[in-house]
């Protein structure tokens, strides 16, 4: 595989491979845009209604067609579905990667390759399958736009035989994946057939690989963090979206305009949802500005080059204090860095985005199921701090599909805040003898608004992002500036009470903890429990929000040693966490990673064990 | 109405639609373009809860707080004031947007986001307060300065201005207009028009800063405008039970050196009667032809320089409910358990 | 003065008040655009030219014509040129703040305030004197447009009779002021005999404040940080500068303009620095950034809300490695904040400009002199570096007179960095057999770089901000990003060996440390005297640069107690020390002012002095 | 120079000129254009190294990697590549720029930049590979795609396209072609020509996505633009002695039905041969008249849309040293000692 890794070697693999059926995984590398994504799905699907855990994460390019794309996909019985770095089978499809396809794979491992390329047997260390794609379509009459995207049907047909996944589930998947439009499903499931019975009456089994029903995935769903964000915020009553083509943040747009309908207006059937393509994403957060200062539940999706353009508003949305919602769907930067390849290398500079002093609420959801959760407790949380509130998914939460858990429906009503309507307003007024926009209350640093549009003489109050004093007048005076900020910092203090709380399992006596956050979740547990089989126990935070609550500070008091694991190259998180945490830290120990891939439970567990080898040797006196 | 009537309609004094005391410099051409507006809107007794004053940085931008200070306002970044107030327009369809910017804001900086404004056809009335210098910033050339004007430090201007009327005929504005501070009849005509007009209507007003850009040889001056302010027409503004019903709004053929008859789609009726020159507003063509020969010859041509039936508003080509969607009940704002239930099982 | 200060009590000021001679502070409060500027020049200009060391501080608000705007003034015969918080002189011309400005009066304090206004004597603990405004100027002619103007002259010379400033020091200053246009100065001149001659008629002298001239500043400057930075740049070889207007950074453009001429081409006279205006913020910072690429030492000018704008080109100069100069003249954000009053709160969002891993250079000037130093060294070492160069100065250190050394003339030559020409691109090959645009061939992480226009058929290279191997080429493998950030991480480490070192003052045994930056010097040198005397020593470290040196945290770890001060609101000098420093640093204390005026002496005194009677008084159990 | 000669002028071969290969889709107009690029750059004997190949994000902006690979280049960020060329042109005046970018790159979130780079008339070819879509990022509507068309995910577009050729002309370019992937001669022709142009010069070539938009009712595929397709002349560049000496540059008169002949400073002339229509590309409103004819009428009318004198560019009017600034000796980057005592010695 020539997505080259940092960590070098494969004998984790071979470590771990305690069974060779529904416990290994395989990759599969064509062309971009050879309609190679489909059958991955399809093989995807046939296995997750097979009840097996598995994960797909697809590697593609930037690129429409033709640049080398990988799709790995993973079993495992324990129902781990963390990325792993090798794989034991490669369906080598893409005649220029193969070499190094084939040169990744294990000892003992599997290749499955066109016959046509008369490839030769360069490793004989390895199992070798080479499969007729050519011919097989060839006995097809296939309209040549299709004959790319239909060719990689052979494929399945022949991971099917091979590795036992029946033919009545790829059907049902094929179903899936086409919507029931029967030409389709039929085209292709006669070519899965048709490969299936040469591999029947061709091959021989010499791999020790297979799958075998389980029933580990009822009752679970298989979906996007895009898609479930869009779902989570049409649940979560938006009515404003704007937004400006970026990957990996597209999708999540796309399934807001696919969920619509489940919004439209049942007396005129028309919609209650706006989404407005901007021409940049300063205008998209303009217009998110704009709506939220209006009333609406405003969300805009962009990624890194994105939120970069957003500083300016998002600065704006701090002071004046509009609720709005910004995902970002993060990718790897700086800059244009690799558009295709993901990273939690945002949150450091979103957290203090926008000049002059402002620190931003920031959401760190680990999966689709929380990208579902957060997709409507933002804009509560928006509107009741009146702020901005930044939700930070990543490209491998976005859009690779995760078994998950189906959503909860919300468990609360909407939560719309201090605003008062017109009726509010005169009861405030009978109450308080006043209103004032910016005055505090209620020492909560969260003041009253109103809307536009509000039927009432004295509603109106003028936003800006210039110094005001709490009556929302223009002022230079150096009390009135001091005092609002004095006031944000108590918002933001409430705030910190109010940002989902770190998520820790731990148990009394634990000397090692991990503290994560977001898409890393399931290679730090899958490592916690490779680590916890060698003996090495540790407790586990991970953190879902900023500001930080104050038990991340005392998780890692409490502890004789850390680490910080994240997917990005500075160890962001390392840094928000030393800039709370003036007591000493020496023991928070930064596990970087930054590959652009998602984080593999390796890089955890040996990055620790080595660590913590290390530590015994020194005999503790670290 | 009369404009001595002590109240208007809604029973207020023109105090009413004041806003807070000006802190621009004596004799900026913005504060007559506040109390313009302030005097129209007192005239047309506007609601003030349902106007929303919009504006990015500036001199000019600052003038929202000056003028009916009843309504919500929002003075954003520079700029930026176009995505705001689409933002906003798009959720609460109810709201008369009034937005306020500069030659700077909108001509330099904001350019692009004001020509996608106008090509989303944004309801609002977007008034450019046009001095040709940014005033706030002390006087460096903005983009609509004239070519050749020298300033101090900024030496000479060598490039051309860019015309901000322009450029709305060209991004499909179906209103344009372009008056002069100094001619407040006009300024108070092409506001009321603006404001019974659906979708985006452009007022391109020369308001001369005193302080920087004053001279007489600049074309943003009050001795320039003065002297060569060159109306098109006289605009009056005729209520709605002055015309006919009409099932359909239509555009009357033009009869040269007469009267021109603009409907609009609230009934009232835009009449323009020919002064010197005949001409029509509502060839394209003829108004970018127009524009051209003002250019060429420096003339300050002022009136409805453009005018087109609206094509549809932003909110009524996304397709977007009626109701403002800032006031609807949760339950249009939460779909019911049974639906998201539904989605999880056919995700199994 | 209705500058309100969050500090409380003008105690401090009546302790210090060591000697009524050259020792006491005015201020001057006029309306905005009245052309009260020129007068208080005129009064700095005649101080400074009596040897009298002397500060002014403009506090102007964010208006062209109206708005009440302060002048402070003070003298200080032990050289100390901080602001005070509070003077004993108010010169009060604006009669709608006067009752506060007299209200702010310390008891024993002077108001001058005009006759017309009938004022009435409303408190009886200070020294009252009316004078004829209006009349004085009536016996003149004067145009009426320059009346306003004009009749600030008025306050200059009862001041001058008052005070004791010999009119023939004022006629300098005059003519300094008005470059010796005759008729200016004597109309000028005019008015302050008659203002002087009346106050010798009418006035009887009842304070004790006087001016007697000194030594103090001969040989010395008196210059903004603006005009130095320019200036600097001029002798730093600029040849590209875009801007975009913006308070309190223009008038650095402005004296780049007015320096142009020193930089003639002598064969045809013409320019050889260009100096654009921009159409905004990301236009000016895409321009530099082309001409920085293309090899020109290149500048742009800022404050906030440009910074804001920049981040996604400072991302992708940072990534592709461009040498550019960015000067942030820092004023009150966050958004459009405060535009005319000063800050330090940009630090913090500039050092991590751009989305994902970014970390940049950022220079920290104090003063107009290093100012000037910063604005030709910047350049040296943003070509060295091939990455941007912040420089953070302020408003208070950019547009107030600074009294200084002369600047000294570069003590080196001109450094391009690691620039190859035609030739020198040979030569590398001759003795490398290679040269790949982003090579690490010296291992301290920076690469070799041709300029376009190199004749030379293989100098040409791909430039971009997407992901590359050392060769320039576009890559996506993970390894060759790994290996681009690794060696991006060499550079950083290398810039901080490179970057101007701090500035310490200790001496063996000093428990108590002062951390600080940029323009608050000569508050914080000035408490150190005060606490002194108070018995309290202190050592001092000021930091220049940013990545932080290695000293800054032996000199955090070698002190009991830190104080580190500066005039943000968040501390955020504190949160870039904890970030780099694990061990524990719970003794380093925020002294953070973010009020939007220059630090003062008091401030920093105060909080000092009581923190340690706390600390002592807990009889060092802190 | 004979197209089947092995080496150029200069003693280069074809091939020479090329770049990486492309990782567009087979059969991307994009592709299309970098060979026409190719070519000429072959024809003309470019010195590459004095060429600098700028673009913004886009499929179209990542052609400059597959073309003339002995040149510098920039791939910036997203839009925003006009301000990156006016700085690196500016300080290096010897440096042929030819920019590459897309309709959503120059259209969308470039507006500002491409109108404010126009406006300073920056020595360049600007060349817009437009779709009407974004390519790189899988197929949304962009500025210019047609009112009306449908794609999947995204429904109908109802907003107005943007005529970026117009946009140009509005904002005083002064050489503004229009082409069609698919007629590699006339993209050709006009190549050359707008590298002998003085100051910007813009080439909107329609380049169809075949992945995203090339269904035949749209105006930016390949089966339209086939179709409908309509020359406004011929075009021929005729090399510098072929002409009588001419002291100053000047434009002939135009004679209705038969050549146009338009010199260049440097020396070429572009010779208009008329084809269907008489049209003379120097003629402002005219050139307006037929983009607004062109737009009523779904017309592809391509060829030089409007040519005009140049005016100064941006170097020029600045009054900026003839020798390049990247080039200039460290004494004249650095004034002398005395310079610097002198003006302290002033302020003291
Ligand atoms: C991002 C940003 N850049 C620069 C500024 C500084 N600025 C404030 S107003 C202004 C120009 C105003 O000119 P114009 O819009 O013509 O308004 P006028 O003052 O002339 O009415 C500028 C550049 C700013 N506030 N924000
Ligand atoms: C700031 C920013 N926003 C969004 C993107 C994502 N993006 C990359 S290319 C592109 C559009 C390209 O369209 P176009 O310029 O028409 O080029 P084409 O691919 O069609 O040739 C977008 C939106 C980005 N790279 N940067
Ligand atoms: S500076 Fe000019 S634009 Fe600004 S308030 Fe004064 S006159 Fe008006
Ligand atoms: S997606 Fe379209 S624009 Fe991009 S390379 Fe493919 S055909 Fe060309
Ligand atoms: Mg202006
Ligand atoms: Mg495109």
């Amino acid at each position: 595989m020539s997505i080259a890794e940092i960590q070098q070697g494969t004998e984790f693999l071979a470590e771990e491979r305690e069974s060779q059926v529904n416990d290994f995984a395989f990759m599969v590398a064509t062309k971009n845009g050879s309609g190679s994504q489909t059958s991955n799905s399809v093989l995807v699907r046939s296995l997750f209604h097979m009840g097996i855990p598995v994960n797909g994460k697809n590697l593609f390019p930037s690129n429409i067609k033709g640049l080398p794309t990988w799709y790995t996909i993973r079993v495992s019985s324990e129902g781990y579905i963390a990325r792993r770095d090798t794989t034991e089978i490669a369906i080598a499809m893409n005649e220029l990667t193969a070499a190094e396809d084939i040169a990744d794979l294990p000892e003992g491992g599997v290749v499955i390759l066109p016959q046509e390329w008369k490839w030769g047997r360069t490793r004989d260390d390895i199992i070798w399958y080479e499969i007729p794609v050519k011919e097989t379509i060839r006995q097809f009459k296939i309209p040549s736009a299709r004959r790319e995207q239909v060719g990689n049907m052979v494929y399945v047909g022949v991971v099917a035989w091979l590795f036992e996944i029946p033919l009545d589930q790829v059907h049902r998947a094929l179903s899936d994946q086409f919507r029931g439009k029967a030409g389709a499903v039929n085209m292709n499931f006669e070519i899965i057939e048709a490969a299936w019975e040469w591999a029947r009456d061709n091959l021989v089994k010499q791999d020790p690989y297979r799958f075998a029903p389980m029933n580990l995935t009822e009752g679970k769903i298989l979906i996007t963090g895009n898609e479930a964000a869009a779902l989570g915020a049409i649940f979560g009553g938006v009515t404003f979206a704007s937004w400006y083509p970026i990957t990996p943040s597209t999708s999540l747009i796309d399934a807001l305009l696919g969920y619509r309908h489940l919004r439209k207006d049942p007396e005129s059937e028309k919609d209650t949802v706006a989404v407005i393509q901007a021409e940049d994403e300063i205008a998209a957060i303009g217009m998110v500005v704009g709506a939220g200062w209006a009333g609406a539940r405003a969300l805009t999706s962009t990624s890194g080059p994105g939120i970069s353009l957003m500083s300016e508003f998002a600065g704006l949305a701090y002071i004046a204090e509009i609720p709005v919602v910004i995902w970002d769907i993060t990718r790897m930067g700086p800059s244009t860095g690799l558009p295709t390849r993901t990273s939690q290398g945002d949150i450091l500079f979103t957290s203090f985005l926008g000049h002059g002093d402002s620190q931003q609420v920031v959401l760190l959801p680990r999966d689709p199921d929380e990208c579902f959760e957060f997709g409507w407790k933002s804009f509560d949380l928006a509107d009741t701090l009146q702020t901005p509130v930044f939700v930070l998914s990543d490209l491998d939460i976005g859009m690779n599909n995760w078994m998950s858990e189906p959503f909860e429906y919300p468990d609360r009503p909407i939560n719309r805040g201090k605003t008062l309507d017109k009726i509010g307003l005169e009861e405030f007024f009978a109450e308080r003898g006043e209103w004032y926009r910016y005055r505090d209350y209620d020492k909560d640093g969260i003041a009253w608004r109103t809307l536009p549009g509000t039927d009432h003489p004295r509603a109106a109050y003028f936003t800006r992002g210039t110094g005001h004093n709490d009556k929302g007048e223009y002022s230079e005076r150096s009390d009135d500036w001091v005092e609002n900020m004095e006031r944000l910092r108590r918002k933001f203090e409430t705030a910190r009470t109010l940002v989902p709380a770190p998520e820790i399992e731990t148990s009394p006596g634990l000397r090692i903890g991990i503290v994560s956050y977001g898409s890393n979740d399931p290679a730090v547990q899958e490592a916690r429990d490779r680590l916890r089989a060698d003996g090495i126990d540790t407790s586990y935070l991970r953190i879902r929000a900023l500001p930080l609550k104050p038990e991340v500070i005392t998780f890692i008091e409490q502890h004789d040693r850390i680490y910080v694991v994240e997917n990005n190259f500075d160890g962001q998180m390392t840094s928000l966490i030393r800039i709370d945490m003036p007591q000493d830290n020496s023991h928070v120990k930064s596990l970087a990673l930054g590959d652009g891939l998602p984080m593999t439970p390796r890089f955890v567990y040996e990055n620790i064990l080595s660590m913590e080898q290390g530590h015994n040797a020194q005999e503790r006196t670290y | 109405m009369p404009r001595n009537a002590r109240t208007n309609a809604l029973g207020l004094s023109r105090n009413d639609y004041r806003g807070g005391k000006s802190t621009l410099c004596p004799g900026c051409g913005h504060d007559s373009i506040s109390n313009q507006i302030i005097r129209i809107a007192y005239e047309l007794g506007l609601e003030q809860h349902n106007v929303i004053k919009m504006s990015g940085i500036g001199c000019s931008s600052k003038t929202p707080a000056y003028f009916l200070g009843r309504a919500h306002a929002f003075n954003a970044i520079h700029g930026r004031m176009p995505s705001v107030v689409t933002g906003a327009t798009t959720v609460n369809n109810e709201l008369v947007a009034m937005g306020v910017s500069g030659d700077g804001d909108t001509g330099s900086i904001g350019l692009g986001q004001y020509k996608h404004l106008l090509r989303r056809n944004v309801p609002m009335v977007y008034i450019i307060e046009n001095n040709g210098v940014y005033g706030l910033t002390k006087g460096q050339f903005s983009a609509t300065a004239d070519e050749g004007q020298f300033l101090r430090y900024y030496g000479d201007n060598d490039l051309p201005p860019i015309d901000l009327a322009l450029e709305a005929i060209v991004s499909n504005c179906t209103f344009v207009g372009r008056s002069f501070s100094g001619d407040p009849g006009q300024v108070q005509a092409l506001l009321k028009a603006s404001i019974a007009h659906k979708g985006t209507a452009v007022l391109d007003i020369v308001s001369p800063c005193v302080t920087f850009n004053n001279a007489p040889d600049s074309t943003k001056s009050y001795p320039y405008g003065r002297e060569h302010e060159i109306p098109l027409h006289d605009i009056d503004l005729l209520a709605p039970d002055f015309v006919e019903e009409r099932e359909e709004i239509m555009i009357e053929d033009y009869e040269a050196g007469q009267i021109i008859d603009v409907p609009m789609h609230d009934g009232t009726v835009v009449r323009l009667k020919k002064t010197d020159r005949d001409y029509d507003p509502r060839q394209r063509v003829q108004a970018i032809q127009l524009l051209e020969e003002a250019r060429m010859d420096n003339l300050l041509l002022t009136g409805l320089l453009y005018y087109e039936e609206p094509r549809m508003t932003l909110a009524e080509s996304e397709n977007l409910s009626d109701r403002p969607l800032t006031q609807l009940p949760d339950d249009m704002l939460r779909p019911p358990r049974e639906a998201l239930d539904n989605l999880m099982q056919s995700m199994m």
